[in-house]
């Protein structure tokens, strides 16, 4: 097992794309690293330049105790599972964990048995005979796994690996990924865009755009302090409310609503801010309530246990709320939604989070 | 049924039509092949014919369809043609061909298509040599009347014969006398004393310009009553091939090449060449000074020429021997207008129209008289004619010809691709046996 | 960058350089032998002259045979390639069990037919047609050769265009007619177009058909013209020939410059195993 | 609706119609009318203009058919006479066993691995070396053959050809001393652009990830072709074979360059045949060797179809 | 506008497949109705036989008042979205667009002014002149639903219209989707096989298998009372657990733990019965608290707001709770689960959910 370590990388394109643009990373030994951004900002990129199928054009990479930056990707210590597995679809199961040994030219028992002992704990033991197209996606995940594992790297590299399997199965794909990540303590980088699956599986999240890391955090900290409004934006199952707003001695004026906002920041009254606030930090109250927002509501999504409320507000703003199942107020009504106290941030007009202070958690 | 043959004629059909469509063919044409020649028939030929015609107050509209191919791609053609009764209704054909289109019922005898009292009226008869008329016979019938011949002689390079120190009124008397020269020429550098045409690629110029005069030198006829000769005097020819082609005398890797004889006829021409024996038409063709493939400006300094001689003076009766060829005109039996077509085919072989066909140029035709005005200026073609024909012989005109050619060219090319002359032979004599039948092959 | 690395980028241009080399230099003698004042068979660096050029233009025929060329090859091609689009689309879509067996064994015959031993049946039904001498008939004969090879690559592109297309315009209410001109022609645009160029190559090159068939040299393409591009005597040719040989390669290098950036050249194909 | 027989509101509600499924059996709601009718023009070309005249071909091969001479008058059938005459033909089974070299050479080996060789090493070349490659590769295509002949009548040529310049081997007549090889680069030359053309488009189906997976594991280049690629791209190698080895059994460019020659040393079967119909007017012969031609294809492609689909 | 009519449909392919089988199913005017099911239940063939592109074999389908079953799917009434959009690739946005009405043999301008119009309601007014291969794939869908729409159809079919657009664009092309549907009041028919989508986006939701509909219903009341074993598992974003259980009085045996169970329902003493309880109606409280369910945490996923934490209970079971942030327990720390009253569903051996009554929402 053994730590990454990025110091000033960029991998640019032969079309002249900075796909990773000057970027340090330290990834600790064992750790469950997520790469989480929009699509096009370099995360696969990022990846692939680990895993040294991307040349880079400048900076280092070290995998353990060695610069890798230049050697070929065989010869590196990683594993990679891709997006859409890539199984040869002309082996069986077996043949397709055992391969990594096959190349390196090892004995057919040698790879029936690394197969067998993989599989095992991946509950794939009655499945080796079969073919990676008799199986179902998640299956064929597992196999994926188990061939990355029978690599014996020291480093794990996942690129979206949940994203082909259909909305059930990703649930229980996820949970699985993370026991097996605990259990084999394997360093691991997981590239994803969707931002629930960073979340949950994560120990720590870092969030690119444009081949940059924008913020980088526990899942806990990117999700309550986003430090800009892009990530801001792109954490949370639902999307946040970004207002406009201006500053008014303590409290900011949002969509003709004065809402109470954090002290201690460097701004003075009159300055334009986006007030940001999650939708399950908003909680309805009784029409008229002070330092809310009012508004009619216009659509209602069911999300199981609770309801995304939209609230069109003055100026035809809108402001999502989310509410537990028993509290969903009827289309057209209109309803006060008022934040909880400590939970509205502050963005400055390049988008940076202003509250200097952390929130405790 | 689907392969079967043209329909009967009847020798006065249309007679007396008053407008009519005539076709001509050949394998000529503008800017081509033969050029000269479709230009005469189409700036010569069909506007004299139309005016005549219309004299007589017939509409006559004459056409040509030039062709500019092989002769094997050119012989299907009209095969084809003739076996659907379509195509044009005077031809102009290779008369080795009369044969096997006779005996495919393709042609039919002029007698019997026009009537013998027309064709014996013509007056061009008693101009063509007898010897020169069976060119276009068949069984001792007429099929066509034959326009021109040639003759083969050995042509020689006499510059090259200076420095050898060889003499330039060069005439051997036996192949020894052939072999010695060759000989001689050898010893000059980069210079390939003789060529003798022979292996598969040159097709029938090996037959005609290697074995078959080598062979009648040797004093045997390739075919008599019936028998095709398989005999010693062959293989006495392959000897010779063999001492041509395994002592350096000649350059085999030419006689394979799929442009062998162009290359033969450049190298001839660059003095590179000392010996060959080749149709007249060399001489007027090839390296004529003006118009020639391979132009030899000093053409009448430098070539020379002698005639082939027999193995041994007096070898078959003969001290020296020839092969001739040459076009034939016939007539299509299924043309709708068989007088008419005959007419052209009188009025194309008139004197008048051979001379027009000469242009400037001089040729040996089929006519003595024409012959006696055209060739007086060129001492080459007036020795072919005064010299060569008399002596000169035809290819059977028979259908197995073209197959036991064939077998002919592979028996040379088993000779200089290093087969002995034994093994040669027998495999000839087999695939002989295989194309004309056991009974008729003379081994003796 | 590493050795390894380096030594393999070098390997890569060694390795094209040499494929390169090898396909660029038999061309030479086409861009050298049409302006040489002496043109020969082999390769030299060539005296520079445009004569040839003159004396190929004032052969009687060279023009005329190229545009004979073009009509005949026009007519096949298009034919061929209207053909093989509308059966390759249906035998595409619509099942037929053994199609691809019997689309093989067509390809067999095909084969049978365009080799010489057809040359009489041919012949003589073309005759009992009353198609001798016609360059549509020809050209018709010459598209049966080329159509079974023609319909068996185009089902191969065609099976590779997606249905949702041709789904979503019917359920937009187009007819058959509509979807196969708005949607299938459009999308398999690349694959016909390179069919369209393969039937063109071909037919261009065809000597034996258009020889037997047609009669008249002013009717003849350049196929058997340059076959039959000899002097006097029946040697090459070799003032007309090269000029000629560039001339008549043009026409199809045109057409795959244009067809090729216009619509792309790809192949797709395998059949399914 | 009152007439003794009622059949047809019926029909239309029964609870299964199988018949409703045949109106429509496929996506493009062609049916099958339309279905025919598209594949009618070409059917009826093929038909009148291949089917017909390859089939009296087919039956001219078992009569003694000439083109000229008395069996053009009358000919017979003679049965399987011209199959047992090939047989015992030594020359026939010298051009059956050219034939066989030369696809296998020319075809089944070079255009096969060059075309696959090209299309493997331009995927991630610059766009345009990938192009220009292309483009002079698939000039070999294109070009007539009458013109190509000339060109490598140029190359090979003993006297000035650009070979031997390049090798200075003066006055090595190539097209002699070798003339199997000769065609067989000459056919390599030819036809790789249609095995290229067909592998680029065959690679870019072979998913990435896998090659890469390859890559990661640290498979050599033969290992990625042999495990990654070639299972991908079977139908592609099967399709592409199929075809390059027909053309090239039927190819009769060679005859250009050589003329069958050296002493029938490149006379392969299409030149054979053309020899046998032109040269020597054995139609009926020919025709049968045609025949022959065919069911040697056929076997051929039996063998492919067995050997690459088995494991699947 | 039009409601739609299934009776008695069934479809089934040439291999023999019953796709679709014995159907009856009515979805009313205006409605914005969800199939939901697993991969292969056969929801893309019953939209397809709707539109016409599958034969049916049996049954009717009835679209406004005309019977349409044999009618040929351009003139069923019907517009419908592929889930690869099908864009002509050939063509611009704006010939996409107006495609249905050029197929009816309608004047350029005509064409033209359908794009402009329908383009402008759905953001795309900018992109008229690009090609489908120039568009992020938000654009591409909405270019495809411009086109739906632009044929004036009664009914929409939505094939996993969404299921092509990474995970944020996701959530805003769902909003943006239940609103246009809200505006145009049109029939629409949506394939999905993620339930938060159908949850969200639907007024009723059929869940499919095998051919056939397992429950019918609004979300709510497929998401609080599925109908089987099945539907539970396959509704909620974080599985439901189903744990074997056993009556025992008024209550039922987990696990060696004894929970409180609904009353009322026909089941005795002994029976073996699956208990179902989402992870979202269990609280956790301290260790040993009657009534719950107490197991060591295993594994914490980040939800957000919350956090999914899975408890490994006595015999191994696997109990997922749901906490909020600020209440996740250590890992390996002891805790006992409690159900919220009224939550536990039991269903019986068959799987068939067990409660008769229903409870208040
Ligand atoms: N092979 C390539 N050549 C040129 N540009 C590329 C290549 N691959 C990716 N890019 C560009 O590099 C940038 C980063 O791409 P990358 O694939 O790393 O993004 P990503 O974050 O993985 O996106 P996604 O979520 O869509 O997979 C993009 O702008 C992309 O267009
Ligand atoms: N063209 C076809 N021929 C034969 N069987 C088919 C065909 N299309 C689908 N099937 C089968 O019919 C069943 C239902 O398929 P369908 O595509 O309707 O499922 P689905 O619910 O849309 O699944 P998914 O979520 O994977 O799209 C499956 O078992 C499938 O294998
Ligand atoms: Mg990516
Ligand atoms: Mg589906």
């Amino acid at each position: 097992m053994a730590g990454i370590d990025i110091t000033a990388l960029s991998t640019v394109y032969p079309n002249g794309v900075r796909a990773v643009d000057d970027l340090d990373l330290h990834i600790a030994d064992g750790e469950f690293f997520a790469l989480l951004g929009p699509s096009g900002c370099g995360k696969t990129t990022l990846l692939r330049t680990i895993a040294g199928l991307e040349q880079s054009n400048a900076g280092t990479i070290t995998i353990g105790a060695n610069e890798v930056t230049a050697v070929d990707p065989g010869k590196r210590g990683v594993a990679m599972v891709f997006q859409d597995y890539a199984l040869l679809p002309h082996m069986t199961v077996a043949e397709n964990i055992g391969y990594p040994l096959r190349v390196r030219g090892q004995s057919k028992a040698a790879q029936r048995e690394i197969a067998e002992s993989t599989s095992a704990g991946l509950s794939l033991a009655g499945l080796l005979e079969r073919r990676p197209a008799q199986l179902s996606g998640g299956q064929q995940q597992r196999v994926a796994l188990a061939r990355a594992i029978a690599m014996g790297a020291e480093v794990l590299l996942l690129d979206e690996p949940l994203s082909n399997l259909d909305a059930r199965l990703r649930l229980e794909a996820r949970t699985f990924l993370k026991r097996l990540q605990r259990e084999l303590g394997i360093t691991t980088v997981f590239v994803t865009h969707d931002q629930a699956e960073a979340l949950a599986l994560a120990d720590r999240i870092a969030v690119m755009e444009s081949g940059r890391i924008r913020q980088l955090g526990s899942p806990r900290e990117v999700f309550q302090r986003p430090a800009s409004v892009f990530v801001a934006n792109f954490i949370g199952s639902t999307p946040m409310n970004l207002l406009d707003a201006v500053v008014v001695e303590d409290e900011v004026e949002v969509a003709d609503a004065r809402l109470g906002r954090p002290l201690g920041l460097a701004v003075s009254d009159g300055d334009k801010v986006t007030a940001g606030i999650r939708p399950e930090y908003l909680r309805l109250a009784p029409r008229g309530t002070a330092g809310g927002i009012s508004g009619v509501v216009s659509t209602v999504e069911n999300l199981g246990v609770s309801s995304l409320v939209s609230l069109e507000c003055a100026g035809g703003v809108l402001v999502g709320v989310t509410v537990p199942e028993q509290d969903e107020p009827p289309i057209g009504s209109t309803v006060t939604a008022v934040p909880e106290p400590g939970r509205l941030l502050l963005f400055d007009a390049e988008g940076s989070l202003l509250s200097p202070e952390p929130v405790p958690a | 049924g689907c392969l079967g043959s043209p329909q009967q004629t009847d020798t006065a059909r249309n007679a007396d039509a008053k407008e009519l469509t005539l076709t001509i063919t050949g394998n000529s044409v503008v800017g081509g092949k033969n050029a000269a020649r479709a230009a005469w028939v189409t700036d010569w030929v069909i506007p004299k014919f139309v005016e005549a015609q219309k004299a007589k107050g017939v509409t006559a509209t004459v056409k040509f369809e030039g062709s500019g191919a092989g002769d094997e791609d050119y012989k299907t053609k009209v095969a084809l043609d003739l076996k659907t009764g379509g195509g044009a209704d005077v031809l102009t054909i290779d008369g080795i061909w009369v044969g096997e289109f006779a005996e495919a019922g393709q042609l039919k005898p002029l007698d019997e298509l026009l009537g013998k009292s027309q064709v014996d009226a013509w007056e061009g008869w008693a101009q063509i040599p007898k010897s020169v008329q069976g060119l276009g016979s068949f069984g001792d019938r007429r099929y066509g009347i034959p326009d021109g011949t040639d003759g083969r002689v050995l042509f020689f390079n006499k510059k090259l014969f200076a420095q050898a120190g060889l003499p330039s009124d060069w005439q051997p008397k036996s192949w020894t006398d052939i072999l010695d020269a060759a000989a001689g020429l050898k010893k000059l550098p980069g210079v390939t004393p003789l060529q003798v045409n022979a292996g598969t690629a040159m097709g029938e110029a090996t037959t005609m310009q290697g074995v078959l005069p080598m062979l009648a030198s040797a004093g045997k006829p390739l075919y008599r009553d019936g028998k095709w000769q398989a005999g010693p005097a062959l293989g006495e020819v392959l000897e010779f091939y063999a001492k041509v082609y395994r002592e350096g005398l000649g350059d085999p890797l030419t006689q394979q090449e799929a442009k062998g004889r162009d290359k033969s006829f450049a190298q001839f021409a660059e003095g590179r060449l000392g010996i060959m024996i080749e149709s007249d038409y060399l001489w007027r063709g090839v390296v004529e000074p003006t118009r020639g493939v391979a132009k030899m400006a000093d053409r009448d300094q430098v070539v020379g020429w002698a005639k082939i001689p027999a193995r041994q003076p007096g070898v078959g009766g003969r001290d020296f021997v020839s092969m001739s060829g040459g076009a034939v005109n016939v007539v299509n039996p299924a043309t709708k207008y068989p007088r008419q077509a005959w007419e052209l085919l009188q009025f194309m072989n008139s004197a008048e129209s051979i001379k027009a066909r000469m242009g400037g140029g001089a040729q040996v035709t089929a006519r003595a008289d024409v012959n006696d005005q055209v060739l007086a200026g060129d001492p080459m073609l007036s020795y072919v004619a005064r010299e060569v024909l008399p002596v000169t012989q035809y290819r059977p005109p028979v259908a197995g010809y073209p197959r036991v050619s064939a077998a002919l060219q592979q028996a040379t090319a088993d000779v200089i691709a290093g087969r002995s002359v034994p093994e040669a032979l027998s495999n000839y004599r087999a695939a002989l046996s295989k194309i004309v039948g056991e009974s008729n092959v003379d081994a003796g | 960058m590493s050795v390894q690395y380096l030594l393999r980028r070098i390997g890569f241009y060694t390795l094209i350089a040499a494929v390169l080399f090898f396909f660029a230099v038999p061309m030479l003698w086409l861009a050298s032998a049409p302006f040489d004042a002496k043109p020969g068979l082999g390769l030299r660096w060539p005296e520079w002259t445009l004569d040839n050029v003159g004396k190929t233009l004032e052969h009687p025929y060279a023009l005329t045979s190229l545009l004979n060329s073009l009509l005949l090859c026009g007519i096949a091609t298009i034919v061929t390639t209207v053909c093989a689009a509308l059966a390759a689309y249906a035998l595409s879509r619509v099942r037929i069990p053994g199609r691809d067996l019997l689309l093989y064994l067509l390809l067999l015959l095909s084969s049978v037919v365009t080799g010489t031993a057809a040359m009489v049946p041919i012949f003589v039904m073309m005759f009992q047609l009353g198609l001798i001498n016609s360059q549509y008939g020809t050209a018709l004969v010459i598209a049966g050769g080329m159509l079974p090879a023609a319909i068996f690559i185009l089902k191969d592109f065609m099976d590779s265009v997606p249905r949702s297309y041709e789904e979503s315009a019917r359920v937009f209410g187009a007819s058959p007619g509509q979807v196969l001109r708005h949607v299938v022609l459009p999308v398999a645009r690349p694959g016909i177009a390179t069919i369209l160029v393969w039937a063109f190559v071909n037919a261009w090159g065809n000597f034996l058909l258009p020889f037997l068939l047609l009669r008249e040299v002013e009717t003849q393409p350049a196929a058997v013209l340059l076959r039959t591009l000899q002097d006097e005597g029946g040697s090459a040719n070799l003032t007309v020939i090269p000029v000629f040989s560039l001339l008549y390669s043009i026409p199809v290098v045109l057409l795959y410059l244009i067809v090729s950036k216009r619509y792309g050249f790809r192949f797709h194909g395998g059949i399914k195993s | 609706m009152s007439t003794p027989v009622d059949l047809t509101p019926a029909a239309e509600s029964t609870v299964d119609t199988p018949s409703r499924r045949g109106r429509i059996a496929d996506v493009a709601g062609l049916g099958v009318g339309r279905a025919v009718a598209f594949v009618l023009p070409a059917l009826a070309l093929i038909a009148l203009f291949l089917v017909f005249p390859a089939l009296w071909t087919l039956y001219i091969g078992i009569t003694d058919y000439q083109l000229t001479g008395p069996a053009a008058a009358n000919p017979q059938v003679i049965g399987i006479g011209n199959f047992l005459t090939a047989l015992g033909d030594t020359l026939f089974r010298n051009s059956l066993w050219l034939t066989v070299l030369f696809v296998l050479g020319s075809a089944v080996i070079g255009q096969n691995l060059l075309g696959f060789g090209l299309a493997w090493l331009l995927r991630g070349a610059r766009p345009w070396l990938r192009r220009l490659t292309e483009s002079l590769v698939l000039l070999a295509w294109i070009l007539p053959s009458t013109v190509v002949a000339f060109l490598w009548f140029a190359v090979l040529d003993r006297d000035g050809g650009t070979l031997n310049l390049l090798l200075g081997t003066e006055g090595t007549a190539w097209l002699v001393r070798y003339p199997l090889i000769s065609i067989i680069l000459f056919n390599i030359w030819r036809g790789t652009a249609f095995s290229m053309l067909l592998y680029s488009s065959a690679l870019a189906a072979v998913p990435p990830s896998q090659l890469e997976t390859a890559k990661l594991v640290g498979a050599s280049g033969w290992q990625t072709v042999r495990d990654v690629v070639f299972p991908h791209i079977r139908g592609h190698v099967l399709t592409n074979t199929l075809l390059i080895s027909l053309w090239t059994a039927n190819d009769f460019t060679p005859f250009l360059l050589t003329a069958g020659g050296p002493n029938h040393a490149s006379e392969t079967l299409p030149v054979f045949i053309y020899r046998q119909a032109l040269e020597g007017g054995q139609l009926g012969y020919a025709s049968a060797i045609s025949l022959l031609l065919l069911v040697a294809n056929l076997v051929v492609a039996g063998l492919y179809l067995r050997l690459l689909r088995r494991r699947s």
